[in-house]
């Protein structure tokens, strides 16, 4: 693999020349959070980060979308698709989970079967340039869920934090042409070296991994178990753990009308609002916090991996962090596994 | 502040022996440093999971309506408050619910802490006594606790429990009513400024609802934002549904909200939900003499009128 | 801030009680007392029907101002509407004004079954007053 | 690909009410554009989801059968936002439609088999377009002998009052239809669906039955058609739920791994025992 360096001080300027091309979108502080925006200045990016508030998700999957617009309320009037986007967008500093979950939402929304126009006209020609985590918090469990702090899977390049300088590993050939005008120095025997100190001691410092071996066979059995009304017991129902999540993708469908006219929108949904499942009867199939929470672990850790061979977590910690009771997605897998 | 996880599990050890109530709620160990979580014990060797800490900082009342069974209830000052407040509102009955009051000293705002740290995490925390000594990888911090309370329980007036049936701990000194100084510096900017603000704030909102949910007054089966028909407010992040919601869901709350800074705690967009709330709280105590969860008999001010209200709002001609 | 624009005239949606405010309205038009036509009407059985959602509903999608108007304190037709709606409009005006909503958007008043000619005032005054403020931009829905 | 998402326009060409509550009507609809007709295929048992633009979406399904031309048939219950807006909606006016979506009714395992339909309510609709699909005389030699139990509440609930008694003519239809209680008018049937079932024993041997209605109903006429012999695999089930997009994406129709609106909404009774009993 190739591996090129970059000091820390001409990112903003490497930025500068893909800001040209490129949609960038990368971290930003909002005050004391750490999001993911478009920038429009190199000078934006904000790259001494652990793990954003919010995740990247929402440059693929945007928190509402339009669907189509009408200008009359008329059926019979002509609806209009919003245009794509026109330029390709490329992702600037993200994590390996994260890209993770990008990889992720392309096995829901671009499979044989349903192509999203709207996902894809994202999507496609997106460049993916990550950046390995050298501090992983405590709350990340990437390696127990096929990931790792360092991985490559998804990206065009991968930058690591050497210091004062990053070193670029080359994954792909976008990857490839995306350095061609930067004349970039190689790495060198020495940075190599550094950089695997680096990798090994940040490998080194994740919390042990979870032993959720078998979860799916296990979670297949216990659908009854009397388990989930304890593990939910203290849930709220908000929908902090699907928001925050980078791998959610349930949506809602709704009008909004103004003046004469409206549009359909495309909104994230959480499966733990009672709302999700409530009939128009009153009839809620999904009632309690308890249906609520283990369609949430089901549908991540079971129901996925036979629908689209894969599991609906890449281990960002987020739902962890931020529940506002303190319920532990390592927990509830724990508390399964030793079922 | 002291430690009463030794009493707490003491009474509430008796409490289930003698199946005086089916079910306690309190606090335990959370997951992470600086963090408890609730928990929900039901036999005596359980109760041994019980703690006291500066970071029992979510409002347990949440979980006390329509619940089948007895319940007893581990409760600070904002707890109760909220305790009153449901019984008031016919949501807890009063004979169903034991409320093991305990004088708190305020909550610690692990977040400020977190942020003042930057990329270095807490791995590790000890508490004694009013020192926090934080452990990380190559640090380790020690602080004073009560530097670091939430906002909310800065201005707190009501630390003690405002009603019991148990009281672990002794009484805490309650410092001076408080008079919403924050709320008259905002007021004191000029209106475009402080609708540049809120927008700003509100705008920071994923609607994902966690204000409303960790909120302990807020129990409506149907939330006015979720309504289809009549749909009051889109459901997008366009900044004046947000608007909207924030004033209602703060609306809502008038002479309801308790202070317990749930709401704020719960948001992890770190939105400034209480500019709204305290506001109210401050109107309906200048206006109708009112502070929620203080008392069992005064009525709700909502509630209630006195042909004198005040009225110069209203459009003279 | 003020923004005059040329030949606009404010749209002002009036919450009139059945029992006074609207009686009020009739008598000022049998009794021809002049006042702006700006003021689209609408009915309630009473102030204590407000809610607070009717007043931003209002402002999202088109209002340049909201005035509700119900019986004076002693004289609900429901004995004690006017007295719960007091209070719950007292807050709701200074939680708007807080939030930055200029004053003057929403206003509140009392007028009775025999009022025609205040009636005709307060809508004058109301008018001048959203007129003075121009068009209606926070809380609208674009 | 074609945009999954939009809406094509129909015509409402007649609006029937069904029930003397009124709650209940059949909308006739004919597409606007010819080529749209041509691209809407299904079988009996599919769904679409009708759109009314500023309200939304909500599905339903077939109540016509595909070899009637020309027109789609919905029978609306009117509950909420999209479903009062339909009602208030006249001949004439346009909607949207996207669909065919789900699986339908299995008409090819179906072929040489006797066929048991067992309907309550207003679960009937799409067992009704398998009945008039079987009934087509293009069609009717495919299949044996066909059974057709449906109840109502009351006789003011039931659907399909013009074609009942058509249907009651024939003689290459076995009709049962019931209400849980007749008023002085009423000289049918009076008994709950299971009962009546149980009563009518169709045979089960080279049959399947076909059920759809109230979950009580469904609750208590599948030990009925046990008992009569009728095998898991044979028993087929049309289940509803909470729906969007239809598409199987949106995340909140799934029972266990499957989604109802792209797997089913038609399944059998042996798929759902290995489902978990709730959703």
């Amino acid at each position: 693999m190739k591996a090129k360096v970059i000091k820390k001080d001409d990112i903003a300027g490497f930025l500068d020349s893909l800001l040209k091309e490129y949609e960038v979108f990368a971290p930003v502080k909002r005050d004391r959070l750490v999001v993911f925006d478009r920038i429009h200045s190199g000078k934006e990016a904000f790259l001494n980060y652990t793990t954003s508030i919010t995740s990247p998700k929402e440059i693929l999957l945007p928190q509402s979308e339009t669907l189509f617009t009408y200008s009359s309320t008329d059926s019979a009037a002509d609806v209009e698709v919003p245009s794509g986007e026109e330029r390709p967008r490329l992702i600037f500093g993200i994590h390996p989970c994260d890209v993770k979950s990008l990889i992720f939402l392309d096995r829901i929304f671009n499979e044989e079967e349903y192509k999203d126009a709207y996902y894809l006209g994202r999507r496609h020609a997106m460049v993916v340039v990550s950046m390995g985590c050298i501090k992983p918090r405590a709350t990340c469990f990437c390696t127990s869920v096929g990931g790792g702090p360092f991985s490559t899977e998804g990206s065009d390049l991968l930058l690591i934090d050497i210091g004062d300088e990053y070193i670029v590993q080359v994954i792909s050939d976008k990857g490839e042409k995306l350095l061609g005008k930067a004349h970039l120095e190689d790495a060198g025997e020495d940075r190599l070296s550094l950089m695997k100190r680096v990798t090994q001691d940040a490998e080194a410092s994740m919390a042990p991994k979870l032993n959720i071996d078998g979860l799916k066979e296990k979670l297949d059995k216990m659908f009854d178990d009397p388990i989930w009304d304890l593990l939910a017991e203290k849930c709220i129902s908000c929908g902090v753990c699907t928001y925050l999540c980078p791998t959610c993708y349930c949506f809602d469908i709704v009008d909004e009308t103004r003046n004469s006219g409206g549009e359909r929108l495309r909104l994230w949904d959480s499966c733990q609002f009672p709302l999700f499942t409530l009939q128009a009867s009153g009839e809620n199939p999904r009632p309690t916090t308890k249906e609520r929470y283990r369609q949430r672990i089901m549908h991540k850790f079971s129901y996925l991996i036979d629908n689209c061979g894969q599991i609906g977590c890449v281990g960002c910690g987020r739902c962890v962090t931020e529940c506002p009771v303190n319920l532990d997605i390592r927990q509830v897998l724990t508390a399964i596994s030793n079922r | 502040m002291p430690d009463l996880s030794a009493k707490i599990r003491e009474v509430v050890q008796k409490m289930l022996r003698e199946q005086e109530v089916e079910l306690v709620i309190g606090f335990e160990q959370g997951s992470m440093p600086l963090h408890s979580t609730p928990c929900f014990i039901r036999n005596e060797e359980d109760a041994q999971r019980l703690v006291w800490n500066s970071f029992c900082d979510n409002n347990l009342a949440k979980y006390l309506v329509k619940r089948p069974e007895k319940v007893a209830i581990v409760a600070k000052g904002c707890d109760t408050r909220a305790i009153v407040e449901l019984i008031k509102e016919k949501q807890v009955p009063r004979d169903q619910v034991v409320i093991i009051g305990i004088p708190c000293q305020g909550m610690v705002d692990r977040r400020r802490i977190e942020a003042e740290l930057e990329l270095n995490e807490i791995l590790e925390y000890e508490e004694q006594d009013n020192k926090l000594t934080l452990k990380g990888d190559g640090f380790t911090k020690t602080v004073n606790r009560d530097e670091y309370l939430y906002p909310c329980c800065q201005a707190c007036p009501h630390k003690n429990p405002t009603t019991y049936d148990i009281l672990i701990g002794d009484m805490v000194a309650e410092q001076a009513p408080d008079q919403y100084p924050d709320i008259a510096e905002f007021e004191a900017k000029p209106p475009e400024e402080r609708w540049q603000y809120i927008s700003g704030e509100v705008n920071k909102c994923i609607r994902c609802y966690a204000c409303r949910n960790a909120c302990p007054l807020c129990y409506c089966k149907e939330c006015f934002v979720d309504k289809t028909h009549p749909q009051w407010i889109g459901k997008t992040t366009d900044t004046n549904d947000t608007f909207i919601f924030h004033l209602m869901r703060a609306f809502h709350l008038a002479g309801r909200c308790v202070e317990c800074g749930a709401c704020e705690r719960a948001c992890p967009m770190e939105v400034d939900i209480r500019k709204l709330n305290r506001k109210l709280a401050a109107d309906v105590k200048e206006l109708f003499g009112y502070e929620a969860g203080t008392s069992l008999d005064q009525i709700a001010p909502l509630a209630t009128f006195r042909p004198d209200d005040p009225e110069e709002f209203m459009l003279g001609v | 801030m003020k923004t005059e624009v040329s030949g606009w005239e404010p749209k002002i949606v009036a919450f009139l009680c059945n029992w006074c405010s609207y009686a009020g309205a009739d008598l000022a038009g049998v009794s021809r007392f002049q006042y702006p036509a700006n003021v689209r009407v609408i009915r309630v059985p009473c102030s204590g029907r407000i809610n607070p959602f009717f007043i931003l509903a209002c402002l999202q999608h088109g209002a340049d101002g909201v005035l509700v108007s119900g019986c004076h304190p002693g004289d609900c037709h429901y004995l004690s509407g006017n007295y719960s709606a007091r209070r719950k409009f007292a807050l709701l005006k200074r939680l708007l004004e807080y939030a930055g909503l200029e004053k003057g958007r929403v206003e509140f008043s009392w007028v009775s079954a025999s009022e025609g000619g205040r009636f005709a005032e307060v809508i004058a005054k109301v008018t001048e007053m959203v007129k003075a403020l121009g068009p209606a931009r926070k809380l609208v829905k674009k | 690909m074609k945009n999954p998402y939009l809406p094509t326009p129909m015509r409402i060409e007649r609006v029937v009410v069904e029930t003397e509550d009124k709650n209940i009507k059949t909308f006739s609809l004919s597409f606007l554009h010819k080529e749209d007709e041509a691209n809407f295929k299904y079988v009996p048992g599919q769904f679409a989801e009708l759109s009314v633009l500023g309200k939304g979406e909500a599905p339903f399904g077939m109540a016509s059968s595909p070899t009637q031309t020309g027109r789609l048939e919905f029978t609306v219950n009117k509950m909420g936002l999209v479903t009062t807006e339909l009602h208030s909606m006249e001949p004439g006016e346009t909607i949207g439609i996207r669909g065919p979506l789900g699986n339908g009714y299995p008409v090819e395992a179906l072929e040489g088999k006797d066929i048991v339909v067992i309907g309550g309510g207003f679960g009937f609709s799409t067992l009704r377009a398998l009945t008039n699909f079987m009934l087509d005389k293009r069609n009717r030699s495919r299949f044996g002998d066909i059974t057709v139990i449906y109840g109502a509440r009351n006789p003011g609930l039931l659907l399909y009052k013009e074609e009942l008694p058509e249907w009651a003519k024939r003689d290459d239809l076995q009709l049962y239809v019931t209400v849980d209680r007749g008023d002085e008018d009423w000289k049918g049937k009076v008994g709950v669906v299971p009962v009546i079932a149980k009563e009518a024993a169709p045979r089960a041997d080279n049959a399947y039955a076909l059920v759809c209605g109230p979950p009580i109903m469904i609750k208590f006429t599948l030990p009925v058609v046990q008992e009569l012999g009728f095998s898991p695999e044979r028993v087929l089930l049309s289940l509803e739920m909470r729906m969007k997009c239809g598409l199987g994406k949106c995340g909140r129709c799934n029972i266990g791994n499957k989604y109802v609106c792209r797997d089913g909404p038609v399944f059998t009774l042996a798929q759902l025992n290995h489902l978990p009993a709730e959703y």
